[in-house]
């Protein structure tokens, strides 16, 4: 394992940037990133990244979403010891970090809440957003309630065929979902939808993107607004284990939850990082460079650059890119990136079900699963943490169609 | 001196502003958009402007949206597209400029794109999702190839931004005169001329001024070339008599009906 | 409000009890509380109570308790001030106590890993549970596959059918259900069953009752467990706000999360209670002094003792008696109890779901109907604590069907 | 001395043991659970056990629980259940014992209820749910109305406690052999011969000991009469024929043959 970490200095200096943390540089992760999107946001990308850079070191912001994040969100969230997954794998010693517990239920709040008090103090009337599973969009949604900012969603009228649940959560919060019917009439498309919307509204909306992707300063933002799973973490890990863990594990739609875990070790070498995506919507593992949704990145595309339609039961998996940074990490090898199949990502959702009485989301199922195969490998005094990214109440009715169809239930 | 250039260089000598005609390639199948794109050359398009589909259109409003979907139903493929451009090119002297999102031309490697479709013909080509920030390598193969390079100015646009991208642009500049997407309206932003006098002082001399997004008709084409742009861009307007199926010969009324409308001396007359 | 908190000396004294604080003695919670039980049980309580009298001052079991309160729980759960919601009341300040961010959804965990570790120190090799909702049974099945002791439920068929998601989570969660159909095949029936199963087979199984409710010392062992909520109510609000809250508000159905709520405070007089019953199910409000699952209590009934069928919009609060405790508050005055029916409990559901993006359980619902109410009538100055007991994500089906019916959606 | 004590003095003469029957009041309708409470008694049964049934009996299993349905459709009230026993009363002069749930004793008021029953003809009262250190009142009571009041003892009952539910009990001590709830079985807990020797000795002089809870044949009663009980009590078994929709001459002949299994002489000679 130790062989993985294998980003010289060399190749990060070809990059032309000293540490891999420093990144992005001028909007872009080595090769990855950028602002590939209509002229007529450009304007509004450089206020966004003004705006942020501002709040960044504003004492008052940052107070308040602190204080938000503790009391509305409910941080920090545990790091548990899964004694029993533990025993299972059968070596080393595995935590999961708890962002299941997070209000919503997944860690999708973190970087809302940080995304809509900038947008409140940026001034907008209005915030719009995509969503895929709704867990996006009912986090807005909550979150604008909170703050007393309208919300609008753009969702594929499959989602939303496939989720009324989340759609009812969204209007029960008091947002708009608007139905997308456009191209596969999922994610992708409310995407590109909302970004439609924004065009058209640049001026009073804020378009809050759920993930570390789209054009920059976005995939920075979502960065560190979700850094604090991995900063928590970390203070987690030095003051149980006095050590660092050996394995950080994550799911890898967008790619948030992962990089917000990653993220702070990105200097420490010997923290190792797993990333695990739905085998249907691969981006790392079998997509190539493309350019979606305004970032240079890995994409799940043709030979002729359209994008291809993706499949996971996972639906917040279920997405053709991924965020611009991994792509980095993975070209360096500072990160590695497995898939993880429906099966597979199944057995890890019953697994800690049944073995430490935790529904994960069928997303952080696919961690679960790439953890403890992993575990396997290390060694009994090695430190292992999964990001439970979210909790699986979304994913019963997937989850029991599932298992009908296969006669396990 | 290319197509381009010359025609935009004859319409002026002629008091003319120039009439940019907008089709998805393959919509409703290759072979037929050909025929409108003939049809509209005949109708007196002085610039086609051929959309290559793709499958995440996000600069593009529903009309374009949809024309895409049918030019995929058609199973229309990188070869289809660049043949369009030789047949219209063996028919026509017409300047043709490709309209395409970045990352079919990123995939195909943009050297090998734009080498396959100026050898076709094609005369300029316009991408909206790349701005002049991402487009180092591009612009040195446009000049490579000798192509027009044709970038967007907004209303968001500042004069600072709007003077770089000018200066980057060759061709025209296309300027969108509103927020959003393509898509036929029947309101023209008022502020279109004051944007136009705007955006003029900071152009390269010479470089003609094109305006597009939301011209639906003659009347809007008119306004457009009177508060002083070089050429109107009508796009959905006319995908959407082509989603209606009408006859190439309907759609050439159509687009002479617009052309009318880019005639200096005929407006001051309406 | 003043006036409400009457609880003499004299009173308490004719009860032949000190304080308040201090009950049960002998089992008993003045007139209320007891062992009304088959005989088969009675040693099977005496060894409970022993059992838990010794775990009162283990360290190891209290250590144990509290890690996994942290860190597999989420406690402590933040206390939240409601700003839109307050703003709304338009008086006294709101805050809620966040017992929706736990665990499993609700305050039904604080109590189910208490008498969880309590069955394995027992060495009990089965553990048995109630459930109407689905809420506690979920809870159970939680904790039981945490700690590997298998669980069995008992759920009344009409409960099974009305709550498939909560059916399929305890199986996914590796516990077996059992249908009850004796009855009205609800809630209460489930009870019967469950105790008739531990008469069976009391000398291998815990029976973890999961509200305030049942024979001695199931009121006092859970109101032990879920004390935690009020205290950590009272360390929060004196290190904000340098006092102590004024009104404390909760929901009661069995009466546990409210009982978990006040208890803390009982000695001290100048802090409000105010339990909101739903109004179809509404035992202190309607019912009368009877005797139902081994307790003396207020039972909804007949004239002939018979028990009453009953009927709320929230599962939870489905139920026909109500904790000995709180019968004895009411009857002294120290808590006041209030009905909330089905509509006004919607309309506190919708509004701290549109003011707040918290979606509360419908059972939480009817105590943030009543503090609204409530604080409308309170100074400005004056703090109240609502505790929100669970998330809604369980009854999104129930509030989307009653919107239905009622053509709001 | 009241009837319950006069008939087992009369039956310990006779070497009996005595057949105590239970019905639920009601089941399927009032007047014909009289007929059943007759056929019993003319069967044989030495102690009829009238059920009154409750909406939450924790103490029964399943067959039971389904005759207190049945009572409740047939509409049963206090008023007709004291009737059943007055009628019962005026037909015969075979003890009788209600079967109780507590909550509707407590909640008519325990002296009440007491004298209501007392007054038409029972002898005593069990209550399931009532254990010893609840019954302050409810002793005095007894006592006051000359009611027997019967409680119960389990094989997880200890020693100690036993003597003391013992020494509060009148009638007869109801004993049950084994975990659970009511509801025929077909084996008989192995350790009731030792379960009764062990509560024997506890008891006062001279109150009777009975089985029941599982005894359902006649083979069944015998065995708990030969290992010394002084009286079998069957319920499940019974109810299942009521459920069945016998005719009371058909209940008279089964109880007539779990009869048959009290007698001590008969026994030896199976
Ligand atoms: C629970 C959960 N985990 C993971 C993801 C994937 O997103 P990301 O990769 O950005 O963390 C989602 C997206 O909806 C999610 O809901
Ligand atoms: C969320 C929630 N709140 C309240 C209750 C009522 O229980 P108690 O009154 O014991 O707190 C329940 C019971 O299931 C519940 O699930």
């Amino acid at each position: 394992m130790a062989t993985r970490v294998a980003t010289s200095s060399n190749q990060l200096n070809k990059l032309g940037v000293g540490k891999l943390s420093e990144l992005p540089k001028d909007g872009k992760y080595g090769d990855f990133g950028g602002q590939y999107v209509p002229e007529i946001l450009i304007p509004a990308l450089k206020q966004l990244e003004a705006a942020y850079e501002s709040i960044k070191t504003d004492f008052e912001f940052q107070r308040e979403l602190k204080v938000l994040r503790e009391e509305y969100g409910g941080r920090p969230t545990p790091l548990y010891f899964a004694k029993r997954l533990t025993e299972y794998a059968g070596s080393a010693q595995i935590y999961l970090k708890r962002e299941d517990l997070v209000h919503g239920g997944a860690h999708k709040f973190n970087n809302v809440i940080g995304q809509a008090l900038l947008a409140k103090r940026m001034g907008k009337q209005r915030i719009i957003a995509e969503t895929g599973a709704g867990q996006h969009g009912v986090a807005t949604a909550m979150v604008g309630a909170m703050l007393g900012i309208p919300v609008e969603v753009y969702m594929g009228s499959t989602d939303i065929e496939r989720q009324k649940m989340n759609v009812y959560r969204m209007k029960l919060l008091g947002a708009q979902v608007h139905p997308v019917i456009a191209g596969s009439a999922t994610l992708k498309d409310a995407i590109n939808e909302a970004l439609r919307d924004w065009a058209t509204n640049v001026q009073t909306t804020y378009y809050l993107i759920g993930s570390v992707v789209g054009p920059h300063p976005y995939p920075m933002i979502v960065r560190d607004f979700q850094r604090v799973i991995g900063d928590e973490i970390m203070g987690q890990t030095l003051r149980r284990d006095r050590k660092l863990p050996d394995l950080l594990v994550a799911c890898v739609g967008g790619g948030s939850n992962a990089l917000g875990t990653f993220y702070p070790f990105v200097n420490e070498s010997s923290v190792h990082f797993l990333g695990a995506e739905a085998a249907g919507a691969a981006s790392l593992g079998k997509g190539s460079v493309g350019v979606l949704h305004g970032a240079k990145t890995q994409v799940l595309q043709d030979e002729w650059g359209q994008i291809s339609e993706t499949h996971s039961i996972s639906a917040g998996l279920d997405y053709a890119a991924v965020g611009p940074e991994h792509s980095l990490y993975k070209k360096l090898g500072r990160g590695e990136y497995i898939s993880v199949n429906d099966e597979e990502a199944f057995e890890g959702f019953r697994m800690l079900s049944q073995l430490e009485g935790i529904i994960p989301a069928l997303e952080s199922a696919h961690a679960v699963y790439a953890g403890v195969q992993r575990a396997r490998k290390m060694r009994k005094d090695q430190l292992i943490v999964i990001t439970l990214s979210g909790r699986g109440d979304k994913d019963l009715e997937t989850a029991l169609r599932y298992e009908q169809a296969r006669g396990t239930v | 001196m290319n197509r381009l250039a010359e025609q935009f260089e004859q319409l002026r000598t002629k008091n003319e502003g120039a009439l940019v005609a907008y089709l998805m390639a393959g919509d409703p199948d290759p072979l037929r958009s050909l025929e409108y794109a003939m049809a509209m050359e005949a109708g007196g398009a002085d610039v086609i402007e051929l959309g290559l589909p793709f499958s995440d259109p996000i600069a593009d409003g529903p009309t374009i949206q949809a024309a895409g979907v049918r030019a995929f139903q058609s199973k229309i493929t990188m070869k289809s597209f660049v043949q369009i451009i030789t047949e219209f090119r063996a028919l026509s002297k017409t300047p043709l400029v490709v309209m395409s999102y970045y990352n079919p031309i990123w995939k195909m490697g943009e050297e090998t794109f734009l080498k396959q479709i100026v050898e076709a013909g094609a005369d300029g080509v316009a991408i909206p999702d790349l701005p002049v920030e991402e487009s180092t390598n591009w612009l040195n193969q446009c000049r490579k190839y000798h192509t027009s390079r044709i970038f967007f100015v907004t209303p968001e646009t500042d004069d600072g931004r709007a003077k770089k991208i000018a200066e980057q642009s060759t061709g025209f500049l296309y300027l969108v005169p509103r927020y959003g997407t393509t898509g036929a309206r029947d309101e023209l932003a008022s502020h279109t001329a004051s944007l136009i006098q705007r955006v003029r002082p900071l152009m390269p001399a010479g470089l003609p001024l094109a305006v597009g997004f939301g011209l639906s008709n003659k009347e809007q084409v008119q306004t457009v070339i009177t508060a002083g742009a070089d050429a109107a861009i009508v796009g959905s307007a006319l995908v959407d008599k082509i989603a209606q199926g009408v006859s190439p010969e309907t759609l050439m009324l159509f687009v002479r009906e617009l052309k009318d409308g880019t005639r200096r001396s005929a407006s001051a007359a309406v």
